[in-house]
C-alpha cells in the first residue's frame, strides 16, 4: 500500500532568533497514530522545530504540511483549528490563575460550553491528582503537577497532532515515566500522533516508533526507535 | 481636623487608585508606560463638561458620554499611533516617548479649546453636606466614592470570574503561552486600553467635581497613579489602592508639617524612598537583553 | 530686530540645555526627563547670590555649577539603580521635587513671586548690558559647551558611554564601572544646565518658578529626540526646530496666548511623528532601546 | 593562575542549580564544563564573573579571593568572559568593540577625555594592539565595519578577541561553538589552543563533546546542579555515567 500520508510533514525548514540560524534545513515526518521522538542535545534546535510547525516562529525556508496539504503561513490559532495542540517546555502554565482557569484557557479554542465541559472532565479523568486542585493557583502546584496540567491544556481539545517540549524538565524519573505511559496510551488506544522533544533519550525511545536525532540544526540520524537500543549506536550518533 | 484629613485622604486616594489600577492595566499588557493615560483622564472630564454645559444634558448623561469618548478616544490612540509603532518593533522607550508625545499634543488641544482657568464641573451646589465622625462630606462625595468602589470591585470580579478577565490576565502572566493557547493578543491589547482610558475617564470626571479642572490635571494624577502602581506591585487590585491610599494619606496629613504646595512632591519622595530600600537586579545592569544569557 | 537678537539668544542657551541633556540621553542612553530643574538651579544660584549677597557674576556661575554637579548626585545615584521606564518615572519625580523647591521655599527664592531685578553680568571689568554683546556671551557659553560635549562623546570616555547605552552587561564584563561613568556623565550634564541656567537669569533678568517645570523638561528632552539623540548636530537641529521657528511664529501675528499652545502642540506631534518614521531623529543614528 | 571554588549553591524559587559545587581548573590549561540542559553551567559562569550572587560558596582567581566581587572588578581581576548570546555593540566599528575593552585607559578619565593630556599616544598603541588581535582572530578585513553587519560566527571571534584585549589571566567562554558553522567552529578551536600556549587559562561551557575531546585538558562534567565527574577526557568521557547524565 503506498506511503501512508503523513499526519505532519516538515520539509528543509531553515529557521532562527535574529541572526543565529538555528535551523539548517531539517526534514522530518509524522505518520498518523505514530509517536516520533526528537532528540539532540541542547542546543541543537529541538525546541525550534517545535515552534516553527506551531507557528510561534517566522519560516525562513521550507514548509510545514498537514495530511499533505501546505500550511502556507502556520499561526497558533490555524494549527489549533487543524486539531494540533503544542505544550511548551518548561511544563509552563499561568502561574497566577487557578487550575480549573489555566484548563479552561487551554480550551479556549473549542466550539461549545459543551465541548469544554466533557474535555475538563476527560482530562481530570486523565489526571486524578488535579481533580482535588482545580481551586488551586497553577503556581502553587509542585513540579510533577505542572508537568500534568501543562498537558492537560493542551489534551482538552482532544487534538488528533500533539507537540510536546520536554514534558519531563525538572521531574523525577517515575513521574516522567508515568507521562510517557499516558502519551503512549494516548498514541495506541486513540490513534493520537506526536512529536515529542526529550533529553531524556532512554525513556523516550521505550514509547517511541521512530526517532529523528537533530545535531547542529540537522538530522543526523533517523530510524526505528529499537536501532538505537545498544550503547554504542547510540553514543556515535548522539554525543 | 484629623478626622476631615482622613475623609480628604479617602476620597483622593479612592481617585489615585482608580487611574493606578487602569494604568497598571494597561501596562501589564502593552509593556510601556503610556502617558496618554493623563489625557483619556482629562478628556473625559472635559467632554462631559461640554456635553453638560453646552448641550444642557444632565450630569450623569453628560458623564457616561464623558466615560465613552475617554474609551474611544484611548482605542483610537491605540490603534493609531501604538499599533503601527508596535509592527516596527519598537522598544518600550521610543512608545512611552510617542504617548508622551501624544499627551502633549491632547492637553494643548484641550487648553486651547477650553482654555487654562480652572473651571468646575457640574454646578458647584454649596451643600453643607453631612457629618460623618465630625467631618464634612457632600453627597457628591459619597457618590464618588461609592461609584469609585463599584467600579474596582466590578473589575476585580470581571478579573477572576469572567473568560475574558482570565485571558487579560494570561497575556500579563505569559504573552507566549497566551498565544500557544489561542489567545488574540491584538484583541486583549485592544480591549484593555479600552477598559483602561474608559475608567481613566471617569476618574477625571469625579476628580474634576471634587476639585475643578485644568487641562494639566492629567499628568498630576497619572503621575501619582504609576507611582501608587510601583509601591503596591502591580500584580493585585488590593496592593495598589492600599498604596493609593498610602499616598492619600502621606498628603493630606503632610499639611500639618509642611505648605499644601509640597504634596506632589511628597509624593515622590516616597517614590525614592521605596525605589531606594526595594531590591533591584544586580545594580540594576542594563543589557540589550533583560534576561542574562 | 532686537527681537531676532532674543530669538537668537534663547537658541544658544537651548543649546546648552540640548547639547548637555544629549550626553546623558544620547550618548549614556538615559532618557533623563529633568534637565529643567538643573537649568532652575543654576538660575536660582546666580540669582540669589549676585541680587542677595552682590556676588561677582562669574563666581555667580561656577557657584551654580558646583551646585549643579551636588544635585545631579542626589538625582543619578537613587535613580540609576533603576531600568528603562523605572529610570524616567524617578527623574519625572526630581523635577517636580525641584520645581516644589523652587516654588515654596520663599525664604530662599521668594517663591512664586520669583526673584526680580537680576544685574547684568560684568566678567573683569566687561559689563554685559546690551543685547548684542550677551549674545556673544551665550555663544561662547554654547560652543564652550559643545566642545566639552563633543570631546567627551569622542574620546575613549564616550566611548564606554556608548558601550552602555547599547549593552551596560557587556561593559560591565569588560572591566568598566558603569556606575562611575553614568555618575560622571549626569554630573557634567548638570553642570552645564546649570551654567545656561546662570546666563539665562542674567538675561531675562527676572525669574520664576514657572520658567523651569516639568513641560521645559519635556521640551528639552523633545529637542534632543527630534533633532536626533547621539549625533554632532542632533540637538543643535532639535533647537532649530523647537526653538528658533515656534518663536517666529510671533511674527505671522499669532496672540502669544495661542502661541504657547500652538509651539507645543507641534513638538507634541513633531515627536510622535518621528517616534513613528524616525527614531532616530533628524540628524541621528542612535535609536533608543536598541 | 587558576580560578577555583568551594561550596557553591544556588536555587531558583526552590529548583537547586547549583547544589555544593566545588571545583577547580588547572592553571594553563583548557577545562570544558560539559552536561545536559539545564545543568547549571551557564549558572556557575554567571556566579564566578559577579553577575549573580550565589545562596552560599566562595570562590578564588589564583590566591585572591573574588567572593561577591562585582563583575567590573572581577573582569579587572584578570577573569574575562563572553556570553551565551552574543553581545558586543553593534553600532560602533569591529575595532572600537576591541579597543574598548583595554583596561585602563588614561582617555576613560573625564579630565583626560576633555584636555586630552596623553590620550592621543594611549590611543595609536591601543589601536596597534586592537588591530593586532583581529588580525589573530582573522577579522583584519572587518577592521572598520559597524560590529552589527557581521555573520554570527564573526561576531563570536569579535567577542573572543574583545576578551582577549581586556588582557586577561583567564577566559571563561559561554558555548563559544554554539550556532557557528564547522569551518568557523574548527577555527575557533584552533585559537583556543594557541591562547593556551601564550600561557592563558581558557575555561569553557560546551556542548560539542567532539570538539571537548580534541582540546580539553581537564573535562568537568555538571548535572542536576552537581559534578558527577571530572578528569582528563580520555578518563572522564567514556564512563557509562557520562552517557547516562546526557541520555537517561
Amino acid at each position: 500500500m503506498p506511503d501512508p500520508q503523513p499526519h505532519l510533514g516538515i520539509y528543509d525548514l531553515h529557521t532562527g532568533y535574529a541572526k543565529k540560524e538555528v535551523l539548517g534545513g531539517v526534514t522530518l515526518d509524522v505518520l498518523p497514530g505514530e509517536v516520533v521522538a526528537l532528540i539532540g542535545h541542547n542546543g541543537a534546535g529541538k525546541s525550534t522545530v517545535l515552534k516553527a510547525a506551531f507557528g510561534m516562529l517566522p519560516i525562513w525556508a521550507g514548509h510545514v504540511a498537514l495530511q499533505g496539504s501546505r500550511i502556507n503561513l502556520p499561526s497558533p490559532r490555524i494549527m489549533l483549528g487543524h486539531k494540533v495542540a503544542y505544550s511548551p517546555q518548561g511544563n509552563r502554565v499561568f502561574g497566577e490563575l487557578t487550575v480549573l482557569h489555566n484548563l479552561e484557557l487551554g480550551g479556549l479554542t473549542l466550539a461549545s460550553k459543551a465541548e469544554l465541559r466533557e474535555g475538563l472532565a476527560r482530562v481530570l479523568l486523565l489526571f486524578p491528582a488535579l481533580r482535588g486542585r482545580t481551586k488551586q493557583r497553577a503556581g502553587t502546584l509542585s513540579g510533577g503537577e505542572r508537568q500534568m496540567l501543562s498537558l492537560a491544556m493542551a489534551l482538552i481539545t482532544s487534538p488528533r497532532l500533539l507537540l510536546l517540549d520536554e514534558p519531563s524538565l525538572g521531574l523525577a524519573a517515575p513521574t516522567t515515566r508515568k507521562a510517557l505511559d499516558v502519551i503512549h496510551a494516548l498514541s495506541s488506544n486513540q490513534g493520537v500522533s506526536v512529536l515529542i522533544v526529550e533529553q531524556k533519550v532512554r525513556e523516550v525511545l521505550r514509547i517511541a516508533d521512530r526517532v529523528f536525532v537533530l545535531r547542529n540544526g540537522r538530522v543526523s540520524f533517523s530510524g526505528k526507535a529499537s536501532a538505537l537500543e545498544d550503547e554504542a549506536r547510540l553514543r556515535a550518533v548522539y554525543l | 481636623m484629623l478626622s476631615q484629613l482622613f475623609v480628604n485622604a479617602v476620597i483622593a486616594g479612592s481617585l489615585y487608585a482608580l487611574v493606578a489600577v487602569s494604568f497598571a492595566l494597561i501596562y501589564r499588557i502593552a509593556g510601556f508606560f503610556h502617558f496618554t493615560h493623563g489625557l483619556t483622564f482629562a478628556a473625559g472630564a472635559y467632554v462631559t463638561f461640554a456635553a453638560h454645559a453646552w448641550l444642557r444634558l444632565p450630569l450623569v448623561a453628560a458623564g457616561a458620554i464623558g466615560v465613552v469618548a475617554a474609551a474611544l478616544l484611548g482605542m483610537a490612540i491605540r490603534a493609531v499611533v501604538f499599533r503601527s509603532l508596535a509592527r516596527r518593533a519598537a522598544p518600550p522607550l521610543v512608545m512611552l516617548l510617542a504617548s508622551l508625545g501624544v499627551y502633549v499634543v491632547g492637553q494643548n488641544v484641550i487648553s486651547l479649546a477650553f482654555g487654562d482657568s480652572s473651571r468646575p464641573l457640574g454646578e458647584s451646589v454649596i451643600s453643607p453636606g453631612l457629618a460623618v465622625f465630625g467631618a464634612r462630606v457632600t453627597e457628591a462625595q459619597l457618590a464618588s466614592i461609592a461609584v469609585v468602589a463599584a467600579v474596582l470591585m466590578g473589575f476585580a470580579v470581571v478579573m477572576t470570574t469572567i473568560g475574558i478577565g482570565h485571558q487579560i490576565q494570561a497575556v500579563a502572566n505569559d504573552r507566549e503561552l497566551s498565544e500557544v493557547v489561542g489567545i488574540s493578543i491584538a484583541a486583549i491589547d485592544g480591549l484593555v486600553f479600552t477598559l483602561g482610558s474608559a475608567m481613566a475617564g471617569l476618574a477625571g470626571i469625579l476628580w474634576a467635581i471634587d476639585q475643578n479642572m485644568t487641562p494639566t490635571m492629567g499628568m498630576r494624577a497619572l503621575l501619582i497613579g504609576v507611582v501608587a502602581m510601583i509601591i503596591g506591585g502591580q500584580k493585585t487590585v488590593s496592593g495598589v489602592v492600599l498604596a493609593s491610599m498610602f499616598l492619600a494619606l502621606a498628603q493630606n496629613y503632610s499639611i500639618l508639617f509642611v505648605p499644601t504646595a509640597w504634596q506632589d512632591a511628597i509624593v515622590f519622595l516616597i517614590l525614592v524612598a521605596f525605589l531606594l530600600v526595594s531590591p533591584s537586579g544586580f545594580f540594576g545592569l542594563r543589557g540589550r537583553r533583560r534576561s542574562l544569557t | 530686530m532686537d527681537y531676532l537678537l532674543h530669538i537668537l539668544i534663547l537658541a544658544a542657551i537651548y543649546s546648552i540645555l540640548a547639547v548637555s541633556l544629549d550626553l546623558l540621553a544620547g550618548h549614556a542612553g538615559l532618557l533623563a526627563v529633568c534637565q529643567a530643574a538643573f537649568w532652575g538651579l543654576g538660575a536660582y544660584a546666580s540669582a540669589v547670590l549676585t541680587v542677595d549677597y552682590g556676588v561677582y557674576f562669574p563666581l555667580g556661575i561656577l557657584a551654580g555649577m558646583c551646585l549643579g554637579v551636588l544635585a545631579s548626585f542626589l538625582v543619578s545615584l537613587p535613580s540609576l539603580r533603576l531600568t528603562d521606564d523605572y529610570f524616567v518615572i524617578a527623574t519625572f519625580g526630581f523635577q517636580i521635587i525641584a520645581f516644589a523647591i523652587f516654588n515654596n521655599w520663599a525664604s530662599l527664592t521668594r517663591g512664586p513671586l520669583g526673584i526680580p531685578g537680576i544685574p547684568p553680568p560684568t566678567i573683569f571689568g566687561w559689563r554685559v548690558d546690551s543685547q548684542w554683546k550677551f549674545l556673544l556671551l551665550a555663544v561662547i557659553g554654547a560652543v564652550a559647551a559643545y566642545i566639552v560635549v563633543n570631546r567627551i562623546s569622542s574620546s575613549p570616555f564616550g566611548r564606554v558611554l556608548h558601550a552602555i547605552r547599547e549593552d551596560e552587561i557587556f561593559a560591565a564584563s569588560l572591566g568598566k564601572n558603569t556606575l562611575r561613568f553614568k555618575v560622571t556623565a549626569f554630573a557634567v550634564s548638570a553642570a552645564l544646565a546649570a551654567m545656561a541656567g546662570s546666563l539665562y537669569a542674567h538675561y531675562i533678568t527676572y525669574i520664576d518658578p514657572t520658567n523651569f517645570t516639568l513641560t521645559e523638561s519635556i521640551l528639552i528632552i523633545s529637542m534632543v529626540i527630534v533633532g536626533g539623540a547621539g549625533s554632532r548636530w542632533g540637538p543643535l537641529t532639535g533647537v532649530l526646530v523647537l526653538v528658533v521657528m515656534p518663536e517666529s511664529l510671533r511674527f505671522i501675528g499669532l496672540p502669544s496666548a495661542i502661541a504657547a499652545n500652538v509651539r507645543q502642540i507641534m513638538y507634541g506631534v513633531l515627536l510622535v511623528v518621528m517616534m513613528l518614521f524616525r527614531p532616530q531623529g533628524l540628524a541621528g543614528q542612535y535609536r533608543f532601546g536598541r | 593562575m587558576n580560578i577555583r571554588c568551594t561550596g557553591l549553591r544556588k536555587s531558583f524559587d526552590g529548583v537547586i542549580a547549583l547544589g555544593n559545587i566545588s571545583v577547580q581548573c588547572p592553571t594553563g590549561g583548557i577545562t570544558a564544563i560539559i552536561g545536559p540542559n539545564g545543568a547549571g553551567k551557564t549558572t556557575l559562569l554567571n556566579i564566578l564573573t559577579g553577575f549573580l550572587s550565589p545562596d552560599a560558596g566562595r570562590w578564588f582567581v589564583g590566591e585572591r579571593e573574588i567572593t561577591g566581587l562585582p563583575p567590573y572588578k572581577v573582569a579587572r581581576m584578570g577573569l574575562t568572559r563572553t556570553f551565551q548570546d552574543v553581545r558586543l555593540i553593534s553600532m560602533v566599528t569591529v575595532l572600537e568593540n576591541v579597543m574598548l575593552a583595554r583596561p585602563d585607559q588614561t582617555g576613560e578619565g573625564l579630565l583626560h577625555a576633555i584636555l586630552r593630556i596623553g590620550v592621543a599616544g594611549e590611543e595609536a598603541c591601543n589601536q596597534r594592539e586592537a588591530s593586532r588581535l583581529l588580525q589573530f582572530v582573522g577579522l583584519e578585513k572587518q577592521t572598520n565595519e559597524r560590529a552589527g553587519t557581521l555573520s554570527y560566527g564573526q561576531q563570536k571571534l569579535l567577542t573572543l578577541a574583545c576578551c582577549l584585549a581586556a588582557q586577561p589571566e583567564i577566559l571563561l567562554l559561554d558555548e563559544p561553538l554554539a550556532g557557528v558553522h564547522t569551518d568557523t567552529a574548527a577555527n575557533i578551536l584552533r585559537l583556543l589552543q594557541q591562547i593556551r600556549q601564550n600561557g592563558k587559562t581558557v575555561v569553557f561551557v560546551e556542548h560539542n563533546i567532539a570538539a571537548v575531546r580534541e582540546i580539553a585538558d581537564f573535562v568537568i562534567v555538571i548535572d542536576e546542579g552537581t559534578v558527577v565527574a571530572q578528569g582528563p577526557p580520555r578518563e572522564v568521557l567514556n564512563r557509562p555515567e557520562i552517557l547516562e547524565a546526557y541520555v537517561a
